[in-house]
């Protein structure tokens, strides 16, 4: 009762991040790298999952991919849908928390050397093989904490989840939501037992996933 | 044969460079922010100006005419930039290797630890560029751009950091791989030294142009401003006026009080000129020696006497006037001439060794 | 009766159920007694909370019985001071107007891929969804098909929008949601009661006391009725009182 | 009805941000400069707020500063009582959105020269100085990343305001729970005028930052 | 009066210095990597040795046997690091002004614009260092140190990525500034010719140590090790053997076949000696005229006569050994005596030209 939730959670977290540094990195690096009004408006539209309440948000995610929209009945003919399932929590995870990614990195793109990418180029280097392994080592500290962000913040988010995954327990009842539960019907015992062992996971998660990226070459040294 | 046009406007700069070289190390010489870096940048691809035609070779690189723009990937040259960009994230090893990631570790292995060996840099291979001294950053750079053996090598002041020992090692070292694999060098340096003995061929800019090309040997004889004169050490340049042509490509010049004869047939009398001499081209006249002739001959006073490392300095001014004169004698000469402050005696410049600039106007930067 | 208009208005907490309940019946009862009031909506269970970390409120309308007994065994309210003013109407409310679901045993239909229910822990609607499928004996059969929301409120978007094929979810919210409405029998589950109390701290006893005899006012129950609840007897309305 | 909201919203908002950045940015920075395993504890646990669902942590601090604990009564007798005040609503939108200052400014403190803050101190500056003369601005594409992920947050904030601050229309309802209410009441065109105020709202003001600070100095030029 | 000790041990290199000078100008000089940087960065006190002492004058900076450490703000140097570290987000002006914030505005102004014009960088001063040239850079990065009017300036290789012209006229305006000032200077440079013109006194350094102290004629007269005297310019370096001595503070060394007098007399006889003489410390021999003495001459092949910028130089062989001999000569000088590649001419070296290191053991880098 207590480890599915928990390993719902992580996964949802996992491929909710996974999802985020795959839309939110190519968006993070436009942003560092064009400079006109249009991209600047782009920037700040990526703010807006972050702005809305994640209720609201989750209602305009069940209506766009719901069973009633053309997506929704499109993906559930594909055999994936989405809404009351866990990739309904991994779609919500996703939208709140890749705005930290693309901020983040967005910010350390824009910080990175541009006469180390040209040194790259002449070297032979496609654009491809710049980003790589110049571009993206170089910004990684910044994309690291903003997917540590993005983890943490997938991990916690309750009200958009709920709203497109529903609350099946087994199957989409996230930690996130059980412990919403056990705080709502006053099971504080429970509660605390549930907050204590997110946190912890979480804690242990962050601390590893700094580490690991401590001793890479590219961490500080 | 490497063909380079470039026009490019910024708000405050202006370039417009044209220039052909056929020369294994050509050395782009100049002032601080002519466009050098700029330039050499254009040619790895790194830089697009507004208007540019680059040929290399058969190779046309840059037609903006055409809107031809190969990418810096497809050009393979070796650029080693100001600050040497080297990848801070990479150990020295990895930064030597990242080019020849298309080839066998094994080969990559070994072809790396070739280039570092001779660039002195073993034992450092682990290191990361943050942990290395000026000059062995210097030489990482220049490995890495060198063990990818590029049609074309651009080093932008790649030799400043090193102690001269080392420095000359390299120089070798650059010259002969350049010799082994018969890759033209590009080369910005401030050495006039250095770009003397490296450089076949130099391109001398000035304010986003080029003002002189040609063999060293010819711009330390003639070169064609006094600004560049400055640079390649003829300390003494000063105006005077054409006052006779005493002898068919014979003229004399007024200057000061005296009267100086130069082998130019082409002045017309009354002409301001600038004229100038290298202070090594100052003979001194031994007293107890007869004049085998008359002209040419000055009265100076001794006023400084200064030992500058392998090198003994003498300030003079003449007897009338009172114009500064830069002499420059081996030490051991300067010991067996005896000369002292103070001293009062008489030189001779001789007459081809005197440089009459074809600019006119007012010397930029007089001595 | 009339007060100044400067008063403070009561702050009257409200559960979720009631959301679309709440305009009408504080102006009426502005009208009434020309005392302002203002609603703060929230999940019961989310007001309680906050009602025992000090909230300032001045009554609190539950969707329960349980959260009032709560209160009031804290020393949050009196005994005295608590009234039932509705029963909830738990219905069963399907997206398509061609649905084929006529009654509850139609859930069981293949067609019927999900069906949408207030979480039976949280909200009062979802005890009462639960103890109806119970008695139906649908309660097991059904369980990979239902969705559980955190409100009644949700679980009727969630029919709204389609993604749940029907839903078992109140009357008060299924009236102004694009859904077709199907009864289901009182008898399947306990009545739902909608309790009020005043709340001890409350500065404005008098205008609360006058709101709860408003709440038995015919006008109050008349729009308690229009948005979907049902008028508690006043005899069952006795017998709940003592369990 | 529409606009006492949104300039809640909005003062919540910025103060919350302005806390966010007087607090975030030491720990920000001691973070960026330490290395030891406590300090990179501390780094995860800063994580936490957003790992924890909104509503429980507000529950946690509603009980942390309620009248019930010792803090709120003496808060209370100091006369600035927190929660169900708008002020609750501050500590509410603080708490989510500090973690996102944090982790984006200690990137950018992490990637900036120390070379030049040598240079700074060489030429008088004191430790204050250099930080704010060099450091800070050095850092400022990532500060300001983190700032403008922090407003939106804290505009954004509904689970966490909502149980610190109540919904009290006039006092306590932000923009995110008027939204929220409007959708509880079934007011889908509400919500959606609602909604569309916030976020061209958030939109204006994010890219107001971001042009402004574009154009300081040490904004990319 | 600088006093100067500092030990530091990395993991793979070890500083250990010490030194003190009264100079006004004090050069650092060694190869790449040996801890130049880091003395510099001791001093400036942004690196904190395990060990150390540091006084100035009457001040004691850092002495960690009290752990006394004066921070850098309060120790008031002038300090240009190796990449100039100029503050990318404020404009030249800025970074000019950025030690002056104390000062009124008016007069802050006023320093700034002053200093901007000695060091040409009139009209960049709205400029970001991004947009400057290398050249432009370093001038700025001279100008923010030199306007505090510190208590000592320290300049790591702060000369080096100018064109000759400004190079002479900055080195021109440091000295003015230090003289007037009178400031004490701390010079990291690798140019010879820059360290003996500016460096009042030279502190050699090779591995993380200090190797020779002195003046730099000294230093040019007697290297302590072959390797400072490759650097600063003896180019011919050799190993013999002491064969006897012919008369009172005279040594006879073997050289291969050869035999060379050399002014020294405690040299025990057999010992192994490395000796070494000055490229323009070979004189050639006239063929038409009688020799003065017999000894220290030698028979040589001509290999090579090159022009080197403004100098000749000339590679010979002994006819017996064929040891490689460089000599440098003033073009002119070359000219006159009709070198050509191929002869067979005379060499004297002279016996005091000629010096012997004290070092025994095989030379490093010996050419
Ligand atoms: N992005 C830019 N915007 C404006 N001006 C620029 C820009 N890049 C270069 N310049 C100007 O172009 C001129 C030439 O610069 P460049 O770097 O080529 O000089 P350089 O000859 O290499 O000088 P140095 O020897 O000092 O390195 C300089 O005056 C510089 O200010
Ligand atoms: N943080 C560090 N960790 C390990 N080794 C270091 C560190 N900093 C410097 N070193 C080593 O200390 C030595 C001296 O470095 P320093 O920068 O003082 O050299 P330098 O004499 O200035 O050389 P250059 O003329 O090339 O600038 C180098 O070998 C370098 O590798
Ligand atoms: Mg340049
Ligand atoms: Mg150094």
């Amino acid at each position: 009762m207590m480890w599915s939730p928990l390993w719902l959670s992580l996964r949802v977290a996992l491929f909710a991040t996974l999802l985020g540094l795959a839309t939110g990195l190519p968006i993070a690096y436009i942003l560092a790298r064009k400079d006109s009004p249009w991209v600047d408006t782009l920037g700040a539209l990526t703010n807006l999952p972050l702005v809305l309440p994640p209720t609201v948000l989750g209602y305009y995610l069940l209506v766009a991919f719901g069973y009633n929209s053309p997506l929704g009945r499109f993906l559930d003919r594909l055999g994936i849908p989405l809404v009351f399932t866990w990739r309904g929590a991994v779609l919500a995870a996703w939208m709140v928390s890749m705005p930290l990614i693309i901020q983040s990195a967005g910010a350390a793109f824009a910080a990175v050397d541009r006469e180390l990418e040209d040194v790259a180029r002449t070297l032979g280097e496609s654009e491809w093989g710049v980003f790589w392994r110049v571009t993206f080592p170089l910004a990684r500290p910044g994309i690291l904490a903003g997917t540590l962000m993005a983890f943490a913040r997938a991990l916690g988010d309750f009200g958009t989840t709920l709203m497109v995954a529903g609350n099946i327990p087994g199957r989409t009842q996230t930690m996130a939501i059980a412990i919403y539960d056990a705080v709502q019907m006053g099971d504080q015992q429970r509660a605390n037992a549930l907050v204590l062992v997110l946190t912890l996971t979480a804690l242990a998660i962050l601390l590893l996933l700094r580490r690991l990226t401590h001793h890479l070459p590219g961490g500080p040294t | 044969m490497i063909r380079v046009e470039l026009h490019h406007t910024f708000p405050d700069f202006t370039l417009d460079v044209r220039f052909t070289t056929a020369a294994d190390v050509t050395v782009l010489f100049g002032p601080s922010g002519v466009g050098k870096s700029l330039t050499v940048r254009a040619i790895a691809g790194l830089f697009t100006p507004h208007r540019g035609y680059i040929q290399v070779e058969e190779e046309v690189w840059l037609d903006t005419a055409r809107t031809l723009h190969i990418p810096p990937q497809k050009r393979r040259v070796g650029y080693v930039p100001q600050h040497y960009g080297l990848f801070p994230h990479l150990t020295v090893g990895e930064n030597v290797a990242f080019g020849l990631r298309h080839m066998a570790p094994g080969e990559r292995q070994q072809r790396v630890q070739e280039m570092l060996t001779l660039m002195r840099l073993e034992g450092l291979a682990d290191r990361r560029p943050g942990e290395l001294s000026g000059g062995q950053q210097q030489r990482v750079a220049l490995a890495r751009a060198l063990v990818t053996q590029p049609r074309l090598l651009l080093l932008d002041e790649a030799l400043g950091a090193l102690d001269p020992v080392l420095r000359e090692e390299l120089r070798e070292t650059v010259r002969t791989i350049q010799h082994r694999y018969r890759i033209p060098l590009f080369l910005i340096t401030h050495d006039v030294e250095e770009a003397a003995l490296l450089g076949d061929y130099w391109i001398v800019f000035e304010e986003g142009r080029v003002v002189q090309t040609g063999e060293p040997g010819e711009i330390f004889r003639h070169p064609a401003t006094p600004h560049i004169a400055r640079a390649v050490g003829m300390r003494n340049i000063y105006t005077g006026v054409v006052r006779a042509h005493p002898a068919a490509g014979i003229t004399e010049i007024q200057w000061g009080a005296t009267v100086l004869q130069v082998e130019r047939g082409d002045l017309p009398v009354g002409r301001d000129v600038i004229f100038g001499f290298r202070p090594e081209d100052v003979l001194f006249v031994r007293e107890d020696r007869p004049l085998a002739h008359a002209h040419n001959i000055l009265c100076v006073r001794v006023d400084e006497v200064r030992l500058v490392g392998t090198d003994c300095v003498i300030l003079l001014r003449t007897c009338e006037g009172g114009e500064r004169i830069h002499v420059r004698l081996f030490p051991t000469v300067c010991e067996d001439l005896r000369i002292r402050p103070g001293q009062r005696r008489r030189i001779l410049i001789r007459r081809r060794a005197i440089h009459v600039f074809d600019t006119a106007g007012h010397p930029k930067g007089m001595g | 009766r009339a007060t100044s208009p400067q008063e403070e208005p009561l702050h009257v907490a409200a559960a979720t159920s009631l959301a679309p309940t709440m305009p009408d019946l504080l102006n009426a009862f502005e009208e009434e007694t020309g005392h302002r009031a203002v609603p703060i909506l929230s999940s019961s269970g989310k007001l309680a909370q906050q009602i025992t970390n000090g909230a300032p409120y001045d009554i609190f309308m539950s969707a329960d019985t349980q959260y009032v007994d709560h209160l009031i065994a804290t020393g949050y309210a009196q005994p005295n001071d608590r009234t039932l003013y509705a029963l909830g109407v738990l219905v069963l409310a399907v997206h398509a107007p061609d649905s084929p679901v006529r009654g509850l045993p139609d859930l069981l239909q293949p067609d019927v891929r999900r069906v949408a229910m207030a979480n039976p822990h949280l909200a009062p609607y979802g005890r009462a969804a639960r103890e109806a499928l119970e008695h139906t004996g649908l309660w097991e059969p059904l369980q990979g098909k239902l969705v559980l929301a955190e409100t009644v409120r949700q679980a009727t978007q969630f029919v709204e929008t389609g993604n749940a094929d029907a839903g078992l979810i109140a009357l008060s919210t299924a009236q102004d949601a694009r859904v077709q409405v199907i009864p289901i029998p009182p008898s399947l589950y306990t009545p739902i009661r909608h309790e009020a109390v005043i709340l001890r701290r409350t500065p404005s006893r008098a205008a609360a006391r006058a709101f709860l005899t408003f709440l038995q006012s015919p006008r109050a129950q008349r729009i308690f009725q229009e948005h979907g609840f049902r008028i508690p007897p006043p005899t069952r309305e006795e017998d709940g009182r003592e369990p």
